[in-house]
C-alpha cells in the first residue's frame, strides 16, 4: 500500500471518530448505541486490515488472531449474559 | 537427581565425531562472557537445547509430584478416621490447596511441557525449537513460580482457599496470612511458562517440519500438544486477569471481590473456570497424546481413524470454551444460564468417546505386545472412561446439585486425572525413557509399578465415589462418626480403605523412582529401536545428539520410520521387513549436512527468569526490592535483544556439505 | 551480524516468519486478556458507592484529543514500517521517533487524566467502578508505555547500526504491536467512556 | 402465598410423562439389578445419602439420575469388556504384523453418533428438571435463610396463613411443615456458603450480595441432616444443618412457641445469676428478645460491632432446638438424641417439640463451648488476629469465664425455651 493510501485510511479513521464524538453531543436516538458499536468495529477492522496488514497477508495470520478475538468476544459475552448484564 | 544425568552417547554411534560443537564466545552486551560450556552444571543453567530443558522440565515436575504426593497422602492419614489429628483445620486446608497447585501446575502441566519439549522437535524433524532462548526463559519461570508458590510455607502459611481460590473467602479479611498472595504471584510467573511455551511450540510446529511433513503426517502427540498449546494461549490471559484482581484487591485495596462495595464474587468463578475448564484439557491431552503414540506401536497397526482423533482433539479444544459453567451450577446462575452449560457440557463427552473407541479398534485385530507403557496406556482407556462418565453424570446439572462439592467429584476429577493424565505420562516415560536417556527401565519392576498403580489408584479413589454418594462433602479436615451411616455404605469403612489404597499407591510409585535408581546405575544399553516404533523421533540415536538429526529426513508417510523399515506384501498383505533401524539410520548418516548452525547457549533467559520473584517478594515485603527486580528484568531484556541468537562463529562443521540450518530464529 | 541466524522466511515450513507467526500469536492471546478486563468494567462501571459516577467525572472532549492522537501515531507508525521496508534508515527513525512522541502525548494525557479524577474524588479503591476503571486503562497505559520503549530502544540501536536480525521485521513487529495497542484503545474508547452507564 | 394449594400445572403433560416413566421404568430395573448384584444389601446408610430422597423435589432429581447412572454404568462395562476382549484375543501369540490399515469412516460416524444421540435425549429430560426445580411460584411458606462462618441463620418473615405474625428468629435447625413446598431465599453475610439437604433437594450456594432460591419439600415428618457445601474457610468442615419437618399442627404449636413472650427467670435462682451473666457478657452479641437489662430497658445485641460477620445466633429459644455451634454440637445427650431421629412418624413431632430440659441436656459440650469455643470449633476468634478485622471477632471468641459463671449461664440458657 502506498503512503498516500494510508494517509487516506488515517483520514477515514478521523472522520468516523469525529463522527463517534459527535454522538455525545448529538442525539441519535435508538440507533445511538448501535451505530456506535458499527463504527467501533468499522475502525477496528480497518486498522487490522490495512495498518497491520492482515488484509493482504497470509491468511494464516488471520485465523490466529481472529480467533483469539472471537473467542474472546464469544467467551465473554456469554458470561456477562449469566449476570443479566444485557437485561438491565 | 539421576534422571538428569547426561548420559553418554548411544551405542550407534553415529560418523560424526563425538566431540562437542565448537562454540566460542562473542563479545555481547553485559557484565559476563557468552557462556559456551557444553557439559558441566553451566551447560544446563545456559542451556537452550530444547532436549536439555525438556529432562529440566521433567525432573523438577517429578520433585513437585513426591511433593503433592506427600501432601496427599497426609490428607488421607488425616481422614482414615473420624476426627483425625493428624493436621488442625488450618493446615489440612493449606494441604489440599497446595495439594491440587502443586498437582495441577507443577506436575502435570510442566512434565507435559517436558515430553512437548523434549519430542515435538524431534517429532516433526526439526533442530530445535522456533525461540530456543525463551524456551529456556519459560523453563525458569516456572521453576521461580514453583518457588514462589512454596515459599509461603515458611513464610507464615501457605495459600489456605482450595484450588480454585473463590472470592471472597480469598479476600484479605478471610484469609490474613500471606499465603494466597504467594499463590496468586507465583502462578503470574509460572503462567508467563505456559504462554511462551505456547507461542514457541505452535510456531515450532507450523514452520519447523521436516520437508514433506504435512499436518495431517504430524503423529497424533504433536497434534494434540498443539491443541494443548493453544488452549493455553488463550486460557492463560483469562487466568492472569483473575490473579491480578486478586492481587490488586488485596496488596493495593481494589475492591473487585468485595461484596460490601457492590461486588459480585461470581465475577472470580466466572475467570476462574473460562481458565479452568480449558486447563482440565491441557492436563489430559498430552497424555491422550502419549496414549496415540503407544498404542499403535505396541498394537503394530496404525492407529485407527487418525484424522478422527486428530479432530475430535481440536473439536474437544473448541467445545472446552463453551462449558465452564458446569462448575458452578449449584451457584445460582439461574435456569437458562444452567440449561445451557449443562448440555454443552454432554456435548463433550462426543469427541472424548471418538478417542476411546479409535483405541480401542487401534487394538482390535493388532498383534499386542504388553511393555509396560502398553500396560499403562490400555489402563488409561479403561481408568478415564469410568472418570469420564462420573462426568458425564455431573454435566445432568439437576444431579450435579447432589454431587458437587461432595467426594463425588473427587472421585471424578481423580480418575481422569491420575488414570488418565497420570497414567499417560507413566506410559510416556517407560516408552521414551530409553530414547531420553539411552536405556531401558526395568520392565519387570515396572509390571509391579503398574499393577500396584493400578490396584491402589482404584482403591483410593473408588471408594470416593460411595463416599460422596453418601454425602460426604470435599475439604473436610475431618468427619464425623455421627453422619457415616452403617452397613456397606459405611463412610468410616470407605474412607479407611482409600487412605489404605494411598499408601498402596505411594509404594507403587516409590517402585518407579527405584527403578529410575537402577535404571540409572545400569551400564546396559538400550538398543536403537526398542519397541519397533513408528515415528521421526525414533529415527536418531538414542539420546540424540545436540542437533538431532545429522540429515533431516524427508517425509512421505504418517508413520514415517516404520514405513521405511517395513513394506506391504501385495499379495498377503502382511508387513514385511525391509530395513532396520541400524540401516536407516547408517543412511541418514551417510547425508549428514553440514553447517549446522545451533543456536548457543544465553544466561539472559535466567537473568530476566530471576527478576520475577524478586519483583514478587518486593510486592509483598517491600517495594525498592520489586523495583530492584523491575531492573534486573530491563537489564536481562536489554543485554537479549542485543545478543544474536547464534554466537558468531559456532558453525559446526559436518562431513558433508548439503547445507541445513537449525531454523531456530530470534527469541 | 550474523543474518544467517535468523532464518529467512522462506526456510520455514509455512514460509511464514516465525517472529510475525509468534507476534500474532500473542496478539491473539492479549484479545483475552483485554476481553477480562473490558468485561470486568462493563460489569462494574455502574457500582459507584459514594464516589463519582462515570458521567460526572469523564471529560470526553479531552479524551477524544487524546484519543485522536492514539489513532494518528497509527498512521506514523505504519510510515515508519513503509520506510524500513524501503531500507530508508533516517525515514524509519524519524517516523518511530514521531510515533513514540504521539504514544508519549497520549501517556501524557492519560497522566493527566487519572490525577484529575482522582482530585475529584475517583481513587483507586474508592469503588468498583473506580478500581476497574483504573485497571482496565492503567493496563493498556502500560501497554502503551512498553510501546514506547520499544520504539526509542530501537531508534537508539539502529542508529549504532547494532540491530540483530532484520531491521525491517524488527520494525513490522513493533508495529504490529503498536496497533494493536490502538485497537484496544478504539474498543476502550467507545465501550467505556462514549457509551453511558 | 396460598396455603395448601394444590399444583393443577403438573396434569397438563400427562402423557410425556407417562411415556417417560415406562422408559424410565426400563432403566430402573437395569439399574436396579445392576446395583443390587454389586452393591450387595441395604443397611442404614448415611444420613447424606443422596440416592434416597425424601420428598418430590429430590425424588425429581432422583428420577433424572437413575437413568444416566445406568446408561453411564452399561457404557463403562462395555467399553471395559471391549478392551478386555481385545486384550485376550489380540495379544501377540507370534502372528504376524497385521495390514496397516487406517480406519473405517462409516464405522467411525455411527459410533460417533450413537453417543450423541444418547446425550441429546439425557439432554432433553435434564432440560425439564431444570426449569421445574427453578420454579418459584407455588411456593406455600417462605424462609429466609442467611450463612456466615460457620452457621446458619433462619429467619421466618411474617406469613398470617401460618400463623407466623412476628419474624421468628432461629438457627441450625431449620423447621418446616411436611407436605409443603417451601421456598428458601438464601444469601450470605461474609463468605460462599452452599445450603444443602441432600434428601430434600440439591445445593444451592448462598453468596453475599446475591439471593438464590431453593425449594424445598419433605415427605414425612422426621429430621434431615445437611452440610454447608461451599469451602467457607477453617471450620467448614463444621458448619452443618438440619431440616426438621413437622406436620402441620405440630408446626403450628412450634410457631406459637417460638412466638411465645420471654419470660425471665424467677429472683433467687441460679438461673436468675445467670440472666445477669449474660446481660454482661452474652448481649453484646446474642440477642434473647424481651430480655430486659436490670434498668428495665430492652437488652439489643449489637453483634455487628463484635463479629466481622455481623451477626451470632438468636438464642431466644436456644433449647427448642437439638443442636447448637452450626450443628457441630448436640444439643441432647445421646440417648436422648437417638429417642427424638428414630421416632416413627407419629410421634416424632412431640418428641421434637418437647426440646432440651436438664434430664437430657449435653452439659459437657454446651460448657466446653462457654469456656473455650475456638478451642473446641476452629475460629479466628484469636484476639492476636484482630489487626485485619478492625477488633472484630471472627466466631466465638474465649470469653475467659470462670467455672461458677458457666454453672450460672447453663442453668439460665436451660429457660430460654
Ligand atoms: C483431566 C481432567 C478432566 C477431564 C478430562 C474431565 C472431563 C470431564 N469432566 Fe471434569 N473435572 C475435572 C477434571 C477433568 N474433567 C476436575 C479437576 C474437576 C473438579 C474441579 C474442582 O472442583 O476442583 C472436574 C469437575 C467436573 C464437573 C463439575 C463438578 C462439580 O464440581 O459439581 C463437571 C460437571 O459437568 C465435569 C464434567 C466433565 C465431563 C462431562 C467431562 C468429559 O470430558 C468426559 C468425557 C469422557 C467420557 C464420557 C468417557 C468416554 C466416552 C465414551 C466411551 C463415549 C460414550 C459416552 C456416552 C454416550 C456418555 N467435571
Ligand atoms: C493431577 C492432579 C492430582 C493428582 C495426581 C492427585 C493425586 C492424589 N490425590 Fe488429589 N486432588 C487434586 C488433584 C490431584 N490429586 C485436586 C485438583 C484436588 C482438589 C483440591 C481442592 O479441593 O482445592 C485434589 C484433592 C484431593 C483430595 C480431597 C481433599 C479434600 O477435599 O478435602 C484427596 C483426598 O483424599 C486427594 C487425594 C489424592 C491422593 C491420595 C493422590 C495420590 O494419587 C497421590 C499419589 C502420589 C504419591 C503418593 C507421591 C509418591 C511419593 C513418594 C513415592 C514418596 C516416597 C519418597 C520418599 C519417601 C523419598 N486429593
Ligand atoms: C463476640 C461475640 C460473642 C460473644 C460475646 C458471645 N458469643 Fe456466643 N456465639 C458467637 C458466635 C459468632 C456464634 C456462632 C459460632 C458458630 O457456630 O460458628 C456463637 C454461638 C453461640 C452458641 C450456639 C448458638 C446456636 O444456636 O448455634 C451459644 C449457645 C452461645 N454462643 C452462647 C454464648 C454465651 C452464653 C455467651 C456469653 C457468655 C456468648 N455466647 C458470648 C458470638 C459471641
Ligand atoms: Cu459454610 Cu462451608
Ligand atoms: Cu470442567
Amino acid at each position: 500500500m502506498s503512503t498516500r493510501g494510508y494517509i487516506v485510511i488515517a483520514l477515514i479513521l478521523a472522520a468516523i471518530t469525529a463522527l463517534e464524538v459527535s454522538t455525545y453531543y448529538v442525539d441519535f436516538g435508538p440507533l445511538f448505541l448501535p451505530s456506535l458499536l458499527i463504527m467501533m468495529v468499522i475502525k477496528f477492522v480497518m486498522v487490522v486490515s490495512y495498518f497491520m496488514h492482515l488484509k493482504f497477508d497470509n491468511k494464516l495470520f488471520s485465523w490466529l488472531f481472529y480467533t483469539g478475538l472471537f473467542l474472546a468476544v464469544g467467551v465473554y459475552i456469554t458470561a456477562l449474559a449469566t449476570f443479566q448484564f444485557f437485561l438491565r | 537427581m539421576a534422571i538428569i544425568e547426561r548420559p553418554a552417547p548411544g551405542i550407534i554411534v553415529p560418523a560424526l565425531p563425538a566431540g562437542a560443537p565448537a562454540i566460542t564466545p562473542t563479545r555481547t552486551f553485559g557484565a559476563l562472557k557468552r557462556p559456551v560450556a557444553s557439559t558441566g552444571w553451566k551447560s544446563w543453567l545456559f542451556t537452550v537445547d530444547h532436549k536439555k530443558l525438556g529432562l529440566m522440565y521433567g525432573a523438577t515436575a517429578m520433585f513437585f509430584f513426591i511433593v503433592g504426593g506427600l501432601e496427599a497422602v497426609l490428607i488421607r492419614l488425616q481422614l482414615a478416621a473420624p476426627e483425625g489429628k493428624v493436621l488442625n483445620a488450618d493446615l489440612y486446608n493449606q494441604m489440599f490447596t497446595m495439594h491440587a497447585t502443586t498437582m495441577v501446575f507443577l506436575f502435570v502441566m510442566p512434565m507435559a511441557a517436558g515430553f512437548a519439549n523434549y519430542f515435538v522437535p524431534l517429532q516433526i524433524g526439526a533442530r530445535d525449537v522456533a525461540f530456543p532462548r525463551i524456551n529456556a526463559f519459560g523453563f525458569w519461570c516456572f521453576l521461580a513460580g514453583g518457588i514462589v508458590i512454596n515459599l509461603a510455607w515458611f513464610l507464615g502459611g501457605a495459600a489456605d482457599g482450595g484450588w480454585f481460590m473463590y472470592a471472597p473467602n480469598s479476600g484479605p479479611v478471610f484469609s490474613p496470612s500471606k499465603g494466597v498472595d504467594f499463590w496468586t504471584l507465583g502462578l503470574q510467573i509460572a503462567g508467563i511458562a505456559s504462554l511462551t511455551g505456547a507461542i514457541n511450540l505452535i510456531v515450532t510446529v507450523l514452520n519447523m517440519r521436516a520437508p514433506g511433513m504435512s499436518l495431517m503426517k504430524m503423529p497424533v502427540f504433536t497434534w494434540l500438544i498443539t491443541v494443548v498449546q493453544f488452549l493455553l494461549l488463550f486460557a492463560i490471559p483469562v487466568i492472569t486477569v483473575a490473579l491480578f484482581l486478586l492481587t490488586f484487591q488485596r496488596s493495593f485495596g481494589a475492591q473487585f471481590f468485595d461484596v460490601a462495595a457492590g461486588a459480585d464474587p461470581l465475577l472470580w468463578q466466572h475467570l476462574f473456570w473460562i481458565f479452568g475448564h480449558p486447563e482440565v484439557y491441557v492436563l489430559i491431552l498430552p497424555s491422550f497424546g502419549i496414549v496415540s503414540e503407544v498404542l499403535p506401536v505396541f498394537s503394530r497397526k496404525p492407529l485407527f481413524g487418525y484424522p478422527f482423533v486428530v479432530f475430535s482433539g481440536a473439536a474437544i479444544g473448541f467445545v472446552g470454551w463453551g462449558v465452564w459453567a458446569h462448575h458452578m451450577f449449584a451457584s445460582g446462575l439461574g435456569p437458562v444460564s444452567v440449561a445451557v452449560f449443562s448440555v454443552a457440557t454432554m456435548a463433550i463427552a462426543v469427541p472424548t468417546g471418538v478417542k476411546i473407541i479409535n483405541w480401542t479398534l487401534t487394538m482390535w485385530g493388532g498383534k499386542l505386545v504388553f511393555s509396560t507403557a502398553m500396560k499403562f496406556s490400555v489402563g488409561l482407556i479403561v481408568l478415564f472412561t469410568i472418570g469420564g462418565l462420573s462426568g458425564v453424570t455431573h454435566s445432568v446439572a439437576p444431579s450435579d446439585t447432589q454431587q458437587t462439592d461432595t467426594y463425588y467429584i473427587v472421585a471424578h476429577f481423580h480418575y481422569v486425572l491420575f488414570g488418565g493424565a497420570i497414567f499417560g505420562l507413566f506410559s510416556g516415560f517407560y516408552y521414551w525413557w530409553p530414547k531420553m536417556f539411552g536405556k531401558m527401565l526395568n520392565e519387570r519392576l515396572g509390571s509391579w509399578n503398574f499393577w500396584f498403580m493400578v490396584i491402589g489408584m482404584n482403591l483410593t479413589f473408588g471408594p470416593m465415589h460411595i463416599l460422596g454418594l453418601q454425602g460426604q462433602p470435599r475439604r473436610m479436615y475431618q468427619w464425623t462418626e455421627a453422619r457415616a451411616g452403617e452397613g456397606f455404605f459405611n463412610i468410616a469403612f470407605w474412607n479407611l480403605v482409600a487412605s489404605i489404597g494411598s499408601l498402596v499407591l505411594t509404594f507403587g510409585i516409590l517402585l518407579f523412582l527405584i527403578n529410575i535408581a537402577i535404571t540409572a546405575r545400569s551400564k546396559v544399553r538400550a538398543p536403537l529401536d526398542p519397541w519397533n516404533a513408528r515415528s521421526l523421533e525414533w529415527m536418531t540415536s538414542s539420546p540424540p545428539k545436540e542437533h538431532n538429526f545429522d540429515s533431516i529426513p524427508h517425509v512421505h508417510h504418517l508413520d514415517e520410520f516404520f514405513h521405511r523399515k517395513y513394506e506391504e506384501d501385495p499379495v498377503t498383505h502382511t508387513m514385511r521387513e525391509v530395513a532396520t533401524a541400524e540401516q536407516i539410520l547408517a543412511e541418514l548418516e551417510r547425508n549428514a549436512d553440514a553447517h549446522i548452525h545451533m543456536p548457543s547457549p544465553s544466561y539472559w533467559p535466567l537473568v530476566l527468569a530471576a527478576g520475577l520473584p524478586i519483583v514478587a517478594l518486593g510486592i509483598l515485603y517491600s517495594i525498592p526490592v520489586a523495583i530492584v527486580g523491575g531492573l534486573v528484568i530491563l537489564y536481562a531484556i536489554y543485554g537479549w535483544s542485543l545478543e544474536p541468537s547464534v554466537a558468531a562463529d559456532s558453525d559446526y562443521e559436518g562431513p558433508s556439505s548439503n547445507g541445513h540450518e537449525v531454523g531456530a530464529t530470534h527469541g | 551480524m550474523v543474518e544467517t541466524a535468523t532464518h529467512d522466511a522462506h526456510a520455514t515450513s509455512t514460509g511464514l516468519s516465525n517472529v510475525k507467526l509468534g507476534m500474532w500469536l500473542f496478539l491473539g492471546s492479549e484479545c483475552l486478556l483485554f476481553g477480562g478486563l473490558i468485561s470486568t468494567y462493563m460489569l462494574y462501571r455502574g457500582r459507584v458507592s459514594d464516589g463519582p459516577t462515570p458521567e460526572q467525572i469523564y471529560d470526553i472532549p479531552f479524551t477524544s484529543v487524546s484519543s485522536f492522537v492514539l489513532l494518528m501515531s497509527s498512521l506514523t507508525m505504519v510510515l515508519a514500517v513503509s520506510a524500513a521496508h524501503k531500507r530508508d534508515d533516517r525515514g524509519t527513525n524519524l517516523w518511530l521517533t514521531v510515533t513514540a512522541l504521539l504514544g508519549a502525548t497520549f501517556v501524557g494525557g492519560q497522566v493527566y487524566e487519572f490525577t484529575a479524577f482522582y482530585n475529584e474524588g475517583l481513587g483507586f479503591t474508592t469503588s468498583l467502578f473506580g478500581s476497574s476503571f483504573y485497571t482496565l486503562t492503567g493496563f493498556h497505559g502500560v501497554h502503551v508505555t512498553v510501546g514506547i520503549i520499544m520504539l526509542l530502544a530501537f531508534v537508539a540501536i539502529n542508529k549504532r547500526s547494532r540491530v540483530p536480525g532484520s531491521k525491517s521485521e524488527s520494525v513490522e513487529m513493533i508495529g504490529l504491536y503498536w496497533h494493536f495497542v490502538d485497537i484496544v484503545w478504539i474498543i476502550i474508547f467507545t465501550l467505556v467512556y462514549l457509551i453511558p452507564v | 402465598m396460598n396455603h395448601r394449594r394444590l399444583s393443577l400445572l403438573r396434569t397438563g403433560s400427562t402423557l410425556s410423562v407417562t411415556m417417560m416413566k415406562s422408559r424410565r421404568l426400563a432403566l430402573r430395573a437395569l439399574a436396579a439389578t445392576g446395583a443390587a448384584a454389586f452393591l450387595g444389601s441395604c443397611a442404614t446408610n448415611a444420613p447424606q445419602d443422596t440416592w434416597q430422597p425424601k420428598g418430590p423435589n429430590a425424588k425429581m432429581i432422583d428420577d433424572l439420575q437413575q437413568p444416566v447412572f445406568a446408561v453411564a454404568g452399561i457404557i463403562g462395562v462395555i467399553v471395559a469388556a471391549a478392551v478386555g476382549f481385545a486384550i485376550w484375543r489380540y495379544k501377540d501369540r507370534g502372528q504376524p504384523i497385521p495390514e496397516q490399515t487406517h480406519g473405517k469412516p462409516a464405522l467411525e460416524i455411527t459410533l460417533t453418533v450413537i453417543p450423541a444421540l444418547i446425550l441429546a435425549v439425557v439432554g432433553v429430560f435434564t432440560f425439564r428438571v431444570i426449569f421445574d426445580l427453578a420454579r418459584t411460584d407455588d411456593t406455600q411458606l417462605v424462609i429466609n435463610v442467611t450463612g456466615q462462618q460457620w452457621w446458619w441463620e433462619y429467619d421466618y418473615p411474617v406469613q398470617n396463613e401460618w400463623g407466623i405474625t412476628q419474624p421468628i428468629i432461629s438457627s441450625g435447625q431449620l423447621v418446616m411443615p411436611v407436605g409443603t413446598k417451601v421456598l428458601l431465599r438464601e444469601t450470605s453475610r461474609d463468605v460462599i456458603h452452599s445450603y444443602w439437604i441432600p434428601a430434600l433437594n440439591g445445593k444451592r450456594d448462598a453468596v453475599p450480595g446475591r439471593v438464590h432460591t431453593l425449594r424445598l419439600e419433605a415427605d414425612a415428618p422426621g429430621i434431615y441432616a445437611g452440610q454447608c457445601t461451599e469451602f467457607c474457610g477453617l471450620s467448614h468442615a463444621n458448619m452443618r444443618m438440619e431440616a426438621v419437618a413437622l406436620s402441620d399442627e405440630d408446626f403450628a404449636k412450634w410457631v406459637a412457641g417460638q412466638q411465645a413472650a420471654y419470660q425471665s427467670p424467677a429472683e433467687g435462682t441460679l438461673a436468675k445469676e445467670g440472666e445477669s451473666v449474660f446481660l454482661n457478657q452474652c448481649v453484646r452479641c446474642h440477642q434473647v428478645e424481651g430480655l430486659q437489662r436490670a434498668d428495665g430497658t430492652l437488652a439489643i445485641a449489637a453483634p455487628d460491632e463484635n463479629v466481622w460477620s455481623g451477626a451470632a445466633p438468636n438464642l431466644t429459644k436456644l433449647m427448642s432446638r437439638n443442636t447448637f455451634a452450626g450443628a457441630m454440637f448436640d444439643l441432647l445427650r445421646d440417648a436422648c438424641r437417638d429417642d427424638v431421629w428414630r421416632a416413627d412418624s407419629a410421634e416424632f413431632g412431640a418428641k421434637y417439640l418437647a426440646g432440651v430440659d436438664e434430664t437430657c441436656l449435653n452439659v459437657n459440650d454446651l460448657r466446653a463451648w462457654l469456656r473455650n469455643a475456638p478451642e473446641v470449633k476452629p475460629m479466628y476468634a484469636n484476639p492476636a488476629l484482630l489487626a485485619d478485622t478492625n477488633g472484630k471477632y471472627r466466631g466465638m471468641p474465649n470469653l475467659g469465664l470462670s467455672e461458677s459463671d458457666i454453672d450460672k449461664l447453663v442453668a439460665y440458657l436451660l429457660t430460654l425455651k
